[in-house]
């Protein structure tokens, strides 16, 4: 029996897995993006790689995911990754009001923190707010964004994938009853229009999945939410420095390089093709930022920029795999066949992500064949371009 | 353009680098030398044919400096040459040829200005 | 994606175009280029010392048209070259011993500051001597 | 940032497969203070989704968005509009040189991501390996270890392909291994790399550098490859004279 041929749209956080995991257990993948690896949401978070404890208090589900795969992630692709943990730390009483619900919030998700003296936590981090009251140790990191997909994407490619770099998908191809059986492609490298047929079409286009997946006619219930993240010009603490309170704007300051990159806010917007980073959204990262690292103050700004996260909307319909993200299967939601539709979610979370995607689809062809990115090592990020 | 990289080739290597610091500060040396000692010993200049024989017969360290001169500026030159034709990326049987010939014209070059400075000291003898 | 073979670039032109250059860039298109013309030199001159091998008509004769403004043009630009890229290989070879690096743009300044001094002296020493 | 407004003429290079290039002008309403990549992807965004480019984290951190600005190697989300060209002035944006163009402003860096792999380098350094002198921080030597680990930190090099498109003889010498790599050979050692001292001292390597300083000049990084080459040159010439006497 020839290979099922998978085509994978978008080659984001979650396409770039998904395409490793569908490699890895035997189909045959074409992954169609219109830029750049990681050009979109994922190439511009944060960084942060996620130990949980944000969410341990609201969102034991997500933090659950994080603390897992955070651990995953350290294994098999530790070239892309600043593993040097983080601090939470409480400096108003507000915060420390707060401090109660962390540590049973933590216990519960079993992310593993130790509670530090002010002393203890400014000889660690000498340019932390001397103000503080209380911090944690976490099992935070850094990631690098392009490379931690260029390793997923190299590893996917070492096992056949075929990547469409400068892509636009422009139209769904349907067999005449409105199944979708492949795509229309075109290249804007060269400025050639071709087809690609499949087996299965994979919608992995994050905060524009409502693009594709309306020119199937379908509408999926997503609210593209962007932040501002502001770079800063000099290194000033080993850790990610988060704000010992529930989430909220410009609470998370973390190293990466030798630049500090604080982040962020969150509105919503209709069209997350451009969004212009605001003014006054980079003014409060320096002051919120400055709150955790007063020397902050004395940096000087390198970039700033906006990811638009794709949250879902509350009422959406089809099968949720989790509240984190969404994969819908279109036969089910839509009685439309050969299209599945993944997004939501967090960068932290992305082989979790492939991994559930890639179960609904093996289930829809009754295939049990058993996920094995957890514990395969990627490739270095180089080998995406280098065979 | 090359997926692969070929093996670090020969061709050249710190020895033909550092010949060529090394001769071009002796250059460097010489020519100070050189016009001191053309200062203090003939102030004029030499602008003739008898000028130049006289003062090579007179001070003989002058004709045994300039060879050794020949010898730092063909060696600089030619070494510096190659340098620069490498960096237009010859192919192997190209660049063979033009060490040949690189040699050649060391030698050659060397060869004629002993040959030139026994000439003018001998000059009429 | 057909990925074409050939690197985008413009050849030996890419040596001396100093457009968007800097600093260092412009050393290192005056000393190739230098390096060039001092070649071509110092073969010339081999060839035309040879004219003392011939006798004194000959080389008087040469020296008497080496006096003409358009070869003296051409023995201060050997002059120029020679003391530029002299210096220049002076701080080159400093640095390539690990030596001033971070300096080089000041090396650089001071290399040109002395062959523009030198210049002045050769010159006025070349018209006053004749 | 301010409230001002510039009127800035973008003429960007445009390729498309074997077609012959040309440049393509865009007049935009832009904040100064905006980074020549949100131009750039404003333009895609508004006026000609053909255009292609790269681009990843916008924040200088994965080297994806090298260009050449009015001439000039920059990393272009990090290079303010205000400091690259006037109001009422032009832009005139340029892929990288000395690599395959794939199309419009992006290019094929294989070339470098190979010379790195053969090098070896690092993408994630211990501290002590790359420190971080002068920049704030104490030195690693006064701050406890992690736990008993030594920090990491991503590698100061992104790997964003400046250098060799800056240096003025990466261009013809195409097989030389060019500034970004021969800086992370030299950031190894050759006392605690021993296998790379045949892979620099050759012709493709050390010895291509004629000290134009291009690459320190354009690098984004803080790398210094000038200095990085500068070095390793002694290292290779102290290596090779010690094994005159003493045989490896």
């Amino acid at each position: 029996m020839s290979k099922l041929h998978a085509i994978v749209i978008g080659a984001g956080f979650t396409g770039v897995a998904i395409a490793h995991d569908l490699a890895l257990r035997g189909f045959a993948v074409t992954v169609v993006e219109r830029g750049p690896i990681v050009n979109g949401t994922s190439g511009r978070t944060h960084g942060l790689l996620h130990s949980g404890a944000r969410y341990a208090v609201n969102d034991q589900e997500s933090a659950i995911e994080c603390i897992q795969e955070n651990q995953i992630l350290r294994l098999i692709v530790p070239d892309a990754i600043e593993p040097n943990g983080g601090l939470f730390i409480g400096i108003t009483d507000e915060d420390m009001a707060y401090r109660e619900k962390f540590i049973e919030g933590c216990a519960a998700c079993r992310i593993p923190i130790k509670e530090l003296t002010p002393q203890e936590a400014l000889r660690l981090e000498p340019n932390l707010n001397p103000k503080l009251q209380t911090a944690f140790t976490v099992p935070d990191g850094t990631f690098d964004p392009l490379r931690l997909a260029l390793a997923f994407a190299a590893s996917a490619k070492s096992n056949g994938a075929v990547f469409h770099l400068y892509t636009d998908v422009v139209d769904l191809l349907t067999d005449g009853q409105g199944n979708i059986v492949g795509v229309k492609a075109w290249d804007r490298a060269t400025d050639k229009r071709f087809e690609i047929r499949g087996d299965i079409v994979v919608n992995a286009t994050g905060a524009w999945v409502g693009h594709i997946t309306s020119m199937a006619g379908i509408s999926v219930p997503i609210t593209p939410t962007p932040g501002v993240m502001v770079a800063y010009d000099q290194r000033l603490t080993q850790r990610a420095i988060n704000l010992l309170n529930k989430p909220g704007d410009g609470d998370i300051v973390l190293p990466q390089r030798r630049m500090m990159v604080v982040g962020t806010t969150s509105f919503t917007i209709e069209d997350p093709d451009y969004v212009p980073v605001y003014e006054d959204h980079v003014q409060l990262m320096i002051e919120r930022g400055s709150n955790l690292i007063p020397a902050l103050r004395q940096t000087k700004e390198r970039g700033a920029y906006m990811a638009t996260r794709p949250l879902i909307g509350a009422s959406a319909p089809g099968r949720s795999i989790s509240r984190t993200f969404k994969a819908y299967d279109h036969k089910e939601t839509d009685n439309v066949e050969g299209l599945v539709t993944i997004t939501g979610g967090k960068a932290t979370t992305l082989r979790l992500m492939a991994e559930k995607t890639v179960d609904l689809i093996c289930k829809k062809f009754n295939l049990n064949i058993p996920c094995t990115t957890a514990e395969t090592p990627l490739l270095s990020y180089r080998k995406f371009y280098v065979n | 353009m090359q997926n692969t990289l070929s093996q670090p080739k020969p061709g050249e290597s710190y020895l033909l680098w550092l010949i060529k610091i090394v001769s071009g500060v002796l250059i460097l040396a010489v020519l100070i030398i050189h016009f001191l000692v053309n200062h203090l010993f003939a102030p004029n200049g030499l602008l003739s044919h008898a000028e130049v024989v006289a003062y090579y017969r007179n001070y003989p360290i002058v004709p045994i400096m300039e060879g050794f001169f020949l010898v730092f500026v063909v060696a600089h030159s030619l070494i510096g040459s190659r340098s620069i034709i490498l960096d237009l990326r010859p192919s192997p049987a190209v660049l063979k040829v033009l060490d040949y010939l690189f040699i050649a014209v060391g030698l050659f070059a060397t060869a004629y200005g002993i040959w030139l400075l026994f000439a003018v000291i001998n000059f009429g003898v | 994606m057909d990925t074409p073979k050939k690197p985008n670039t413009r050849g030996i032109l890419d040596w001396f175009d100093p457009r968007g250059r800097n600093v260092g860039g412009w050393g290192f298109i005056i000393n190739r280029l230098s390096a060039i013309g001092l070649t071509v030199y110092l073969y010339l001159h081999l060839y035309m010392l040879g004219k003392l091998a011939q006798g004194p008509e000959a080389f008087d004769a040469f020296i008497e048209t080496a006096k003409q403004p358009a070869i003296m043009f051409g023995e201060m630009l050997v002059i120029i070259a020679g003391l530029y890229h002299g210096l220049n290989g002076l701080r080159i070879a400093l640095n390539s011993f690990g030596i001033a690096v971070p300096a080089q743009r000041q090396l650089l300044y001071g290399v040109v500051g002395i062959t523009l001094i030198g210049t002045v002296v050769f010159g006025v020493r070349m018209l006053t001597a004749h | 940032m301010t409230e001002e407004k510039w009127t800035v003429k973008f003429v960007i290079f445009r390729k498309k497969g074997d077609q012959p290039p040309r440049y393509d002008s865009y007049v935009l309403e832009v904040d100064p203070d905006e980074y020549v990549i949100d131009g750039v992807e404003r333009i895609w965004a508004f006026h000609d989704r053909s255009l292609i480019f790269a681009h990843a984290c916008h924040h200088s951190t994965c080297g994806a968005c090298g260009m050449r600005v009015n001439d000039v190697e920059k990393l272009t989300c990090i290079t303010k509009i205000r400091d690259v060209t006037t109001n009422g002035g032009s832009l005139k944006i340029e892929p990288l040189r000395n690599f395959p163009i794939i199309g419009d402003l992006v290019v094929d860096m294989t070339r470098m991501y190979a010379a790195m792999d053969r090098v070896h380098a690092k993408a994630v350094h211990p501290l002590s390996a790359a420190p971080l002198e002068g920049e704030g921080i104490r030195p690693p030597k006064d701050v406890p270890r992690n736990n008993g680990d030594e920090y990491l930190r991503l590698a100061d090099c992104i790997e964003c392909g400046l250098c060799i498109s800056a240096c003025p003889v990466a261009g013809t010498a195409e097989n030389y291994l060019g500034p970004a790599v021969l800086a992370a050979a030299q950031l190894q050692g050759l006392k605690h790399n021993p296998d790379l001292l045949d892979l620099v001292d050759c012709a493709d390597g050390l010895w291509r550098c004629h000290s134009a300083y291009e690459c320190t000049a354009v690098c984004p990084s803080n790398v210094d490859p000038g200095w990085r080459i500068m070095d390793l040159r002694r290292q290779v010439v102290g290596e090779r004279i010690k094994r005159w006497f003493v045989k490896a």
